[in-house]
């Protein structure tokens, strides 16, 4: 088997990423998934699926989004060229409504009317708010009390989309327990209501889906590169909180043997004090959310809750797909403290006029870590997964802690 | 014969349904918690589940996933729920089937955990989040030492997957009355008689119907297409209320009566 | 002379648009202006400039930006197929930017060291500043201590761009004051610093230069419209505050007879309140910030305060062109009150999951008026200027007024 | 011969330098504002500026800024600065210029506001953003009155520029000694001297030096080598606070001495 063979013969037909992936929920909602499975499955197969998606890509979410090539930031690293997907300029400010599309074209296509979703920062539910809006079904945002409080202005954004957000108010309150509550409420509303998961984790189909849907961040970057350098880039970097952005950034890479790639947690305020999100560097193999994969948990099996500054990366799992990739090397997974993300949010606005989210934040403090080591000649593609204006206030309240 | 086998058939032969009680094991503490389970067990439980609280119940509405946090509070895990079940061992008979979601189990190590199970005098295990399709692995470690997986069954179950799951039931068949979480209803499901016979034509075991099970008339109703009712957060909310006795020898009753 | 050489005539050499326009400043500044006249001349002239603004326009701004056939919103209007051109996915979420990079573009081809900028709701501050940061430049940004309590964000933002925002407590302390300050602020840093105006307003040769700059609105419309359509749309419709968008968006389409042209001025509360925006509806000529054109001003050419719930079109003036194009009537300028706008503002959230600036939603609300008359035969492209992330809070708390 | 002309020229007789006085029309109100007026010409004013009040003066500091929204909360308009210009007139041969920005002129309508004012009166227009390349028009009405309109030269005018607006200069020249708005300063600028030679090679009119001139010695040293000095926010501040008369006799002194 060659090398990028063994990347696209997973999943196996039950979702399996060599040992992680898979279904790990209840009866009732397995025969949601292999139907939601089937009308993937069939959906990919139809051309007019995919000339809706590429159409509204297109016109709506405002793809392709540029490859941007840093110049001042390039120079403050010293080392290698930085380039930056631009998925902060996609419709709703992320990475996230590339997916949310395809699901709701597909939801749409399987007769359902209503949309549901989890959410932490909000960005996902924004996300899904606005396809629900844009394709006339109803839709529930699940979301937990403390975010709700942490993130008005994406609560106020999803109310505007005509959106329900409903509080979720077990456990810590936030995302972890929003997707939870998202999954026992889909098993009371699964006849009628599309579960819209908002990055590779979950059970299948939601990994490998989510992670095709998002591949249009890796297929334009790699083509654009291409295009611009006449040549393949010598490592591609992502944030990687379920893993969505980075999934769909490295995948078109998988198979090019000499792009380094590298994934990067949330190290929060440093993986020896517990209070990170680093689920592969400081978890293990366990189950969470309907699939296997690097957890962080107590020893008596209990999932931790994540620390870290950013929302988006704020979670105690990661996707099936990268717990595979990470024991198969392919991917090397690091980890980026608050701090040091903090700095790079700051970097890239000083110098570039950009506003990064905080998530994107760690792939650019990742980046200047790297960018000496790669040299001159080389050239780092870091996928910007989204912008920063959600985080103004966090960094803000951020930097006046840290001054006193 | 198992001691489940054994259960189910002396029911049936006196013409009685089981009541399958569930009890979150280690809720409030592990003290309370042993002496509601024996409680359970004295007052007509004839099948005991008890549940090994997780983190993360996606499966369990707010009684059971509080009942689930105050045992995590008290510092419940895998091992002190199969030590309480030694203990209740002693001195019951009755089957007990350990409940719980899949990571905590995964996380014990599923040789370590079958072998202590069966020690313990544990004579199944019922993985919420553990459909057909991801059992295989822990059925192996079960399969050798007479320990039984528990099937769970939905409405939304079609016919050709029934057949599949049923084939490699053992011990007897959930089936989950309601589309939703555990947690009390006020009426049990106008289709439950449907799907009830619908499974029977698939499995030759005793069937327990469950989700939404909260007193005796209820329990009666639920329990006239198959061989027995679970009854899960009633329980619980009255082990909490002091009132647990009471609602066995009710829920008992209305049974057999 | 064919009607669409008579567009291109003018401006004349010194900034006239027929009676309108031309450099009504302090002889102080007069210099500067005729040194960023011939700047301007020699960068149009240099390939190398153009090559420039286009690519960072594409890399950096994310251009172009898409022209989207609204479907739902077509549907409800009833009428028209309303297609929507997409500034508001423009990095920093307007069409400002597209402006202030050209004029950054300029500047340092200059040897300007420093921006500096007026602003009301932020937008083009904010642009501003991006610019500033992307060129290593210092910014400094004239806003009213009133527009800064209002819109704290932008200012955070700015802030964080490394930009200083100079409060200006003179006047009403919003737009109109922070213009006239900035004004005074040139006068005195003239040599080194390079005014950003951001809109088709000032004095010779910002109304035509922000027009060139922003062009690319209209030129890429067309160009996806015919592709789109293959042929003409019957109708252009664009906001007008001090006018950029709306300049950018009419000139390539000047010499089309067919393609009718409206611009929406705010009318606050309806013209007859005074209560307005709406210079040319309800203003006479008169020269304000450099330039002649319609002013509201009161009997004694004393200049009125603007009223309207966009910040972006609280503006008593409009810049030359545009008041030359309104006596000539190639363009029909209308006026669209609050209330109007505000569900404007809802109903594209609501239809298509694009919650537009306040700004934007006065254009959408006429398209609305427009589209039976204008019938399902036709097309009515709409300038959709910018994101309303910014505009939350106005529309919740005019919203929750309403409702008492 | 012109009042200005006459003015310059008897001051030249006597080797003195002219002193040309600002002060905003209507500030605080009507009344006050014509007292200021008279106690600034009964002090040695040789020339006054009379501001007319405009809402967006782009031009003017703080001082003369909130002076012009004194007067505009008064109620001032052009009829009303003429008016008092008349007043004036009655009493005073001073030449009167009136000071202001192009709007409320332009609204006024340039015709009309011509004959009015020369039959108040004034004898000229000094308006700050109405340079020489937009201000035909307005000329075109002064001229057969023999209004002047005054021609303003700053330190960024450059030669080319100069020759070209001087040519055209009418009465006297006002020379903007600094890059930046009206107000007062604490020094006079290194460069004026060398400006000032400058200019006169393009003229023969007097040449008036001005903006941030705020005490005697200031009005001296920016006198030496100009036909006068402008002194406006120190007098609309003097004015303010009641020691009007006595900054104006400080500076003539000066000037004089
Ligand atoms: C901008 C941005 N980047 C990254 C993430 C992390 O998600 P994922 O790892 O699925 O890309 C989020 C999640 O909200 C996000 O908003
Ligand atoms: C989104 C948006 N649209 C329109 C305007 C109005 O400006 P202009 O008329 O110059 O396009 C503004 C000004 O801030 C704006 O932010």
């Amino acid at each position: 088997m060659k090398e990028s063979d063994k990347f696209s013969a997973v999943p196996d037909a039950m979702g399996h990423f060599g040992v992680y992936g898979g279904r790990y929920v209840a009866e009732t909602l397995m025969p949601a998934l292999i139907e939601v499975e089937k009308a993937y499955a069939a959906a990919k197969a139809d051309p007019a699926f995919d000339a809706e998606f590429r159409s509204l890509l297109k016109h709506y979410v405002g793809r392709p989004s540029p490859l941007y090539f840093a110049p001042r930031l390039t120079e403050a690293f010293g080392g290698a060229r930085i380039y930056l997907k631009r998925e902060d300029l996609n419709h709703t400010g992320a990475h996230k409504v590339n997916n949310t599309l395809g699901q709701a074209i597909l939801a749409r296509r399987m007769g359902k009317r209503k949309l549901m979703a989890e959410t932490g920062a909000g960005q996902h539910g924004v996300a899904t708010a606005t396809v629900a809006a844009r394709f006339g079904m109803e839709c529930d945002v699940y979301m937990g009390e403390e975010d709700i409080r942490r993130q008005a202005p994406n609560v106020k954004r999803m109310n505007l989309l005509g959106a329900r957000v409903v509080p979720v108010s077990s456990g810590t309150k936030t995302l972890k327990d929003a997707m939870s509550e998202a999954l026992r409420a889909w098993v009371a509303a699964v006849e009628d209501t599309f579960y819209v998961i908002g990055t590779v984790a979950g059970p299948h189909p939601y990994p490998v889906m989510v992670r095709d849907f998002q591949s249009v961040i890796g297929v334009e970057a790699r083509e654009q590169f291409l295009e611009q350098e006449k040549r393949l880039p010598e490592m591609v970097i992502a944030c990687v909180g379920g893993g969505s952005n980075a999934a769909g950034m490295f995948y078109p890479f998988l198979g090019d043997a000499t792009v380094k790639m590298v994934g990067v947690e949330a190290a929060g305020h440093g993986i020896s004090t517990g209070l990170h999100a680093a689920s592969i560097e400081a978890g293990r193999p366990g189950v969470l959310h309907g699939s296997k994969s690097y957890v962080l948990q107590n020893a008596d099996g209990q999932v931790n809750n994540a620390h870290s500054i950013s929302a988006g990366l704020d979670y105690p799992g990661i996707g099936p797909e990268h717990a595979w990739w990470a024991d198969l090397k392919r991917v090397e997974y690091v980890g980026i403290t608050d701090v040091e993300a903090v700095a790079a949010f700051h970097e890239l606005a000083l110098l570039e006029g950009i506003i990064p989210a905080l998530e994107s934040s760690h792939a650019l403090a990742e980046a200047r870590k790297q960018a000496r080591r790669v040299g001159k000649a080389g050239a780092i593609v870091v996928c910007l997964s989204g912008r920063g204006d959600k985080d103004l206030e966090s960094v803000l309240e951020y930097d006046e802690r840290m001054r006193k | 014969m198992s001691r489940i086998e054994k259960t189910f058939k002396v029911l049936k032969d006196q013409n009685r349904k089981a009541l399958v009680g569930f009890l979150m094991g280690g809720d409030p503490d592990m003290e309370a918690s042993e002496k509601h389970c024996r409680e359970a067990l004295a007052n007509g439980v004839d099948v005991l589940e008890l549940g090994v609280p997780f983190s993360d119940p996606t499966a369990d509405g707010p009684v059971i996933q509080l009942a689930g946090q105050r045992s995590l509070a008290a510092g419940t895990n895998v091992a002190a729920v199969l030590a309480l079940a030694k203990r209740l061992r002693k001195d019951f008979e009755t089957p007990i089937v350990l409940f719980g979601y899949v990571n905590p189990f995964f996380s014990y190590g599923y040789a370590r955990l079958a072998k202590e199970a069966a020690a313990a005098g544990v004579d199944a295990f019922l993985v919420v989040d553990l459909p057909f399709e991801e059992s295989g692995e822990f059925r192996q470690h079960l399969d050798p030492l007479g320990l039984d997986f528990i099937s769970l069954v939905a409405p939304t179950t079609p016919d050709n997957r029934l057949g599949v799951i049923l084939k490699a039931a053992r011990g007897f068949v959930y089936y989950i009355m309601v589309k939703g979480v555990t947690g009390a209803r006020v009426d049990i499901p106008a289709d439950v008689a449907g799907h009830l016979d619908r499974l029977k034509k698939h499995t030759v075991l005793p069937v327990a119907a469950g989700f939404g099970v909260s007193n005796g008339s209820q329990a009666k109703d639920a329990a006239r297409h198959a061989d027995g009712v679970v009854v899960g957060s009633a329980l619980v909310r009255a082990a909490t209320e002091g009132r647990l006795a009471a609602l066995v020898r009710e829920i008992r009753q209305s049974l057999d009566g």
